[in-house]
C-alpha cells in the first residue's frame, strides 16, 4: 500500500515517443499506451479519429511516486502549451508491491 | 471531346467509385456504417505495398529509360512550386501557419488518387510506366518542407522577438517526411518489385492485381463514409478555403498537363502525373505538420482536402484530365505547341 | 429421399462448416483461440460487401422479371407475420419485453446463414436470383418495429398511468432500423453490382466469387467460437426458450417452402426464401433492440440466436429445408397443391 | 494546476452519440472515447464483447470544470437509469493550462 | 451518488480470466476490459506490444462498493508478488443507481 | 554446392523475404511505418489457416503411409532432446528460469519459418508432404513441458524448503500447452483439410494458395520490424546467449538433416523438418511461459528468438540447409552412410 500519482496524458500517435523520452528524463520508467477509438479537444474542436493517422490519439498513463510528479510536470508541461490534448494527475494508491 | 462526358460517366459507374458515394449517402442517412479504423489502415498499407509493388515489377520490364530523369525532375518542380504558389494565395486570406499547412498539403500527393487513377487507366486499357510511382514517392515529402520553412520565414518577419513556437529544427523535419511510413512502404516496394522481378509477379499477381479493385472499393467506402462526415465542417472553412480547394486543382492540373506534354510524356504517365500535382495529402502530410505545427488548425485543412479536392479529383477530375490529355496528345496539340 | 441424408453429409463435410465445428470444439477445449473482434467486423463487412455485388450483378443479368415482385411482397409478409406469431407465442411464459426482443429477431434474418446457403447451392450447382438478396435486405428492419410496437402496446395496455421507459418514438425506431449499417452496405453493395454489371463482374469477381469461401471459412469459425461460449449461458433461458429456438425455425421454414412453392420460386430461390424466414439475427435486431428497449434481456435472447437457431440453421437445416424443395417441386408436389 | 472532475462514462456503442450529444448540452465539447475489448455489468449479466456489435460497449471520459459536474449529472443520470453501463466521477488535477 | 472503489489491473492478456476467477471469488462480478497498445513496466523492463501475444496485456478496471475492496486484495495481492503488471485502487463517485 | 549460392541469392530476391529486410530498414531509420497489431494477429491466424488447410488437402491425396509413424516419433524425439540439450547448455551461465524458458522456445516450433521454407519449396518446384504439418502440430507443446518440468527439477534440488513460486501444476500446463489457440488452428485446419479435400481443395485454393505469398510478405513486414526494434535490446542478451541463438539451430538442423537421412524422408520433407528442429518459438511458447514461469525474463528470450534465430532462419538457414539436403540426397551420402 503505497500513495501514488496517477498521470494521464493525451497526445497524438506520432508524439507519443517524444512524451515517453520526457518521462524517462523525469526517471519515469513505466508507462502504458492504449489506443483511442475517436476524441474531441478544445485546441481545433476537431474530432480526431483513429480512423485517419493525422488526427489520431493515444491514452497514456503512468503511475508513479509521489516524489517524481513535480520533475514530469516540469518536463511535459511546456510540450502541453502549444499543442492540445490533456495533461491530469490524479491520486491512486499501489497495491503491488 | 465528346469522349469527356462518356469517360466521366463510366468512370462514375466504376464499382470503386459507386462505393465513395454509398460512403457519402451512408452518412447523409446518419447510418452507423464504419469501417473499422484498423482495417481501414490495413487498407491504406495495402494499397501502397500493391503500388509500389505493380511499379516495381513495371520498371523490372522497361528497365531505366532516359525518360526517367525528366520525370523526377518534373515531380521535384511540382513539389516545390505547387507549395509556393500555393502559400502566396492563402496567406492574402488566413494566417501563416494555417497557409503553410494547406500549401504543404497541396503540394504533396494522395495514394488514393493516384490508385484510383490507375484503376481508371486499366479500365481504359492505357498503359502507364511503373516509374510514376517513384515520382509520387518523390512528390510526397518535399511539400512538407517547403510548407515549414515559408511558415517559420514568415513568422520570422513579421515576429521578430517573439519566440516561434512550432516544434523541430527543419533538420529533424527533413528526416521525419523521408523517413514517413508511407513513404518507406512505398519506396520499398518499388525496390522490391524491381529486384524481385519476374518471379515476384508470379508470386504476388493475385494479391496485388486479381483483388486489388475489392480492396480499393473498401477504402473508397471509407474515404466516402470520413468526407462525408467532415462536410459539415466544410462551413467553418469558408468560402474561400472551399473554393481554393475547388480550382487549385484545376491550375495544378493544367500546370501538370503542360509539363507532361513537355516532357513527352504518353497519355498513360501523362494522367498519372497530373494527378500527382492536383491531389493533396490528408493523411501523411497532416499528420506531419500537426507535429511541426501545432498552430494549424486541423479543421481547416482536412475537410479541405477529404471532403473536397479529393472526391472532385476521383470523380470528375481523372476523367476531366484524361480527356483534355487525350484530346492534346492526338491532335499535334497545336495549343500546346507554344511549349517548343 | 435419400438424398437428404447425403446432402446433410456433404454440408458437414465443407470447409466453413467444419470450421464452425471447429470453434466450437476450441471452446470446449477451452482454448485461447480467438479471432480479434476488428477481423470478425471486417469479415462480416465483407460478407454484405459479397452478397451485395453478387446480387446486384445477378439482376443486371436477369433484368427486373414479375416474379421480383411476388418475392419482395412474400419477404414482406413473412417479415411482419414470423414476429407477429413469435410475439404471443413467447408472451405466454415470459415478459412483453423479451417477447418482443425475441419476437424481433426471429423476424429478421442472418447474413452468414444466407451466405452458407448460397455456398451450399453452389456446391450443388443449383441457381438462385440475385434478387433474393433484394429480399433479404428487405427482412431486416420490419421486424424490429414490430417487435417494438407490440411490446408497446402491450405494456400500455397492461400498465396505464405507468411511464413507458423504452426509449425513442415508433418514428425515430422505423428511422435507425432503416439506415442501420448493414443495410445500407447490402442494399448499396445490391445497386452498385446492378449498375457495374459486366465490367462490376470482371473488376472483382476474385474479391467476391474466388476468395469468398475463405472469408466464410474465417467467418464461420469465428461465429463457432462465439456460438460455444454462448452455450454456457444457454441455462438461464430455460427449456422454453430453447424449445423455442429449435422449433420456430422448422415452422417458419415450413411457411417458407409454402409460400415459395405458392408464388413458383425456383428450387434455388426457395432455399434462399426459406432460410431468410428461418433465420433469426443475432447482431444488428439485438443491438437496435438493446438500444430502443433497454429491459429485453440479452442474456435471453443471444444465446437462442447464436448458439441454438444459428448451428441448427447451417448443420442441419439448409441441407433438410432443400430436401424436401427437392422433393417437392420434383414430384409436382400433390402435398402442396392445396395452395392452389 | 486546476481541480477538475473527471467523468467516466461506459455505454452502447451505439449510444455513445447520444451521451455526447447530452454533454454538450451541459456544455461539455470535450470526451475521448476508447473501445472495449470486453465486459460484464450488472444488468444482465451478460459478458459484453467486442466480437458482437450488438453488445460492444465503448469508454467515454471528460474532464471538465467543476461548475459544468451538475449539469451533466442532471441530464445524464436519467438515461441511466434505465440502461445498465456505468457512470462514475472523480477528481483531477490538470495540468494543461 | 455514492462512493466506491476503483480497482485498476493489469495483466498479460491470457491471465485475464484468472483475474476475474479471483475477482468473483471476492464477490465482484462488474469489470471491463480494454486491450493495450503497448507498455512497460519494471519486471524485465521489456516494451509489452500488442503486436506480439507473448507480450500482450490487458487493462481491467472495476468499480466496486468499499466492503469488497479488502477481499479483492487479499486475494489478488498474492498473484502480483511474482508477475509484475499493475494493481492500483483509488476513489470515484457513482452517479449510477 | 554451388548451388548453395544461388540459391541462398535466390531467396533473397523472393518477395516475401525482400519484406523482411524492408522492415528492418524501417526501424534503421527510425520510420513510424507499423502493421496494425489486429493485422498482424490476423495473418498469424491466417498462416495457421493456410498450412492447415493445404497440409491437410495433401494428406487427403497421399492418404497415411507408413512413413508418417516414423516421422512423428522423430518430431516427438526432436522435441523432447532439443530443449533438453539446450536446457543443460544453456544452465552453465544463466539461472534456471531463463534456461528452462529459452530452451523451451527453442525446443518448439515457428511457423512463419515453416511458411517460409515452404514458400521457398514451391519456388523450387520441390514437393513436400502434407504430413508434415501434422510434425508441426506436435513439435508445439512438448518442449514448454520439458522445459517447465526442468524448471522445477532442478529449483527443487537447489532450494528445498523454499517455495516454488512458478504457477501451476504441471498437469494444467499440459492442459494449456496442448489447448493452445495456434494448435487448435493448425491441427483443427489440418483435419478440416483432410476431411474436405477435392472439394475443400476447389472451394479455398485461391484463398490458401492464390494470395498466400501476399500475406506472408505482409507478414514477414510486420516481423522485420519487430525484429528490428527487438536488435536494440539484444545487448542486454549478451554475447553468450546471442551465440547460442546462431549457433544451435546449426546443431539442430544437423540433426534433423541424419534424422530426416536415416528415416529416409524426401528432400522437400527432409528441409521442412530440419526448419522444424532449427527454428524457435517466438508467440506460443514464450506466453505460455511467462504464465507459468513469472521469473522468465522475456527482454532476454525475445530478442534471441526473434531477432537472430528467426532471420538467420528465413535468410540463410533455409537455402543452406536445403543445399545439405540437396548434396547428400544426391550424393547416396556416403556421409551420412554411418547410419545405417
Ligand atoms: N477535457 C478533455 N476531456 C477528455 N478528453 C480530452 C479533453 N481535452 C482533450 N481531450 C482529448 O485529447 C484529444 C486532443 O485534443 P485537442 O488537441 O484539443 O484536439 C481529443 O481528441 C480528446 O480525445
Ligand atoms: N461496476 C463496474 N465496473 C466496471 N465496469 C462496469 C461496471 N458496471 C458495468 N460496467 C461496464 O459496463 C458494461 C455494461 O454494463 P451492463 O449494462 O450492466 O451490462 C459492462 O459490460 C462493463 O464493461
Ligand atoms: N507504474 C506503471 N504505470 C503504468 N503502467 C504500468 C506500470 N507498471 C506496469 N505497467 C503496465 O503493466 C505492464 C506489465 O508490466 P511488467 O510486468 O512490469 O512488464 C506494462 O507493460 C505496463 O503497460
Ligand atoms: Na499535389
Ligand atoms: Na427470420
Ligand atoms: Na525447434
Amino acid at each position: 500500500m503505497l500513495t501514488a500519482i496517477k498521470i494521464e496524458i493525451i497526445v497524438s500517435k506520432a508524439q507519443s515517443n517524444k512524451i515517453i523520452d520526457l518521462l524517462e528524463k523525469s526517471g519515469i520508467y513505466e508507462y502504458t499506451i492504449l489506443d483511442i477509438y475517436k476524441g474531441r479537444g478544445n485546441k481545433d474542436g476537431v474530432v480526431s479519429h483513429s480512423v485517419n493517422s493525422a488526427t489520431e490519439n493515444v491514452y497514456m498513463f503512468s503511475v508513479v511516486k509521489q516524489e517524481l510528479k513535480q520533475k514530469a510536470i516540469e518536463l511535459i508541461y511546456p510540450y502541453f502549451k502549444t499543442s492540445g490534448g490533456l495533461f491530469v494527475i490524479s491520486d491512486v494508491t499501489v497495491i503491488d508491491p | 471531346m465528346s469522349m469527356n462526358l462518356e469517360s466521366i460517366l463510366q468512370n462514375l459507374l466504376s464499382a470503386p467509385i459507386l462505393f465513395f458515394f454509398l460512403g457519402i449517402i451512408a452518412v447523409l442517412l446518419k447510418s452507423d456504417l464504419e469501417i473499422p479504423p484498423t482495417i481501414a489502415k490495413f487498407l491504406s498499407i495495402y494499397l501502397l505495398f500493391d503500388i509500389g509493388i505493380k511499379g516495381g515489377i513495371e520498371l523490372y520490364h522497361s528497365g531505366f529509360t532516359t525518360e526517367i530523369g525528366y520525370i523526377m525532375a518534373a515531380c521535384v518542380l511540382m513539389a516545390l512550386i505547387v507549395p509556393i504558389v500555393s502559400f502566396f494565395i492563402l496567406k492574402t486570406k488566413i494566417d501563416n501557419y494555417n497557409a503553410g499547412a494547406i500549401a504543404a498539403s497541396y503540394g504533396s500527393v494522395s495514394a488514393v488518387t493516384f490508385a484510383t487513377a490507375q484503376a481508371f487507366l486499366l479500365n481504359q486499357n492505357v498503359f502507364a510506366n511503373g516509374y510514376m510511382v517513384a515520382g509520387m514517392a518523390i512528390m510526397e515529402s518535399p511539400a512538407i518542407v517547403v510548407g515549414i520553412f515559408l511558415i517559420r520565414h514568415y513568422n520570422a518577419k513579421q515576429s521578430i522577438g517573439l519566440e516561434d513556437s512550432s516544434h523541430g529544427s527543419i533538420k529533424t523535419i527533413l528526416k521525419e517526411a523521408l523517413t514517413n511510413g508511407s513513404i518507406v512502404l512505398l519506396l520499398g516496394s518499388l525496390i522490391i518489385g524491381y529486384l524481385a522481378g519476374d518471379s515476384g509477379e508470379k508470386e504476388l499477381h493475385f494479391f496485388v492485381r486479381d483483388i486489388f479493385k475489392g480492396f480499393l472499393a473498401f477504402y473508397l467506402l471509407d474515404l466516402g463514409i470520413i468526407a462525408g462526415s467532415k462536410m459539415g465542417s466544410l462551413t467553418k472553412s469558408g468560402a474561400f478555403l472551399i473554393g481554393f480547394a475547388l480550382i487549385i486543382p484545376l491550375v495544378n492540373a493544367t500546370l501538370g498537363i503542360m509539363i507532361a506534354y513537355f516532357i513527352k510524356l504518353n497519355s498513360g504517365d501523362a494522367l498519372l502525373f497530373t494527378v500527382l500535382c492536383a491531389s493533396a495529402s490528408y493523411i501523411a502530410v497532416p499528420a506531419a505538420i500537426r507535429m511541426a505545427v501545432p498552430q494549424a488548425n486541423m479543421g481547416l485543412l482536412l475537410p479541405m482536402a477529404l471532403a473536397v479536392t479529393f472526391p472532385f479529383n476521383i470523380i470528375l477530375g481523372i476523367p476531366i484530365y484524361y480527356s483534355v490529355i487525350n484530346y492534346i496528345w492526338n491532335n499535334n496539340s497545336h495549343i500546346l505547341s507554344f511549349l517548343y
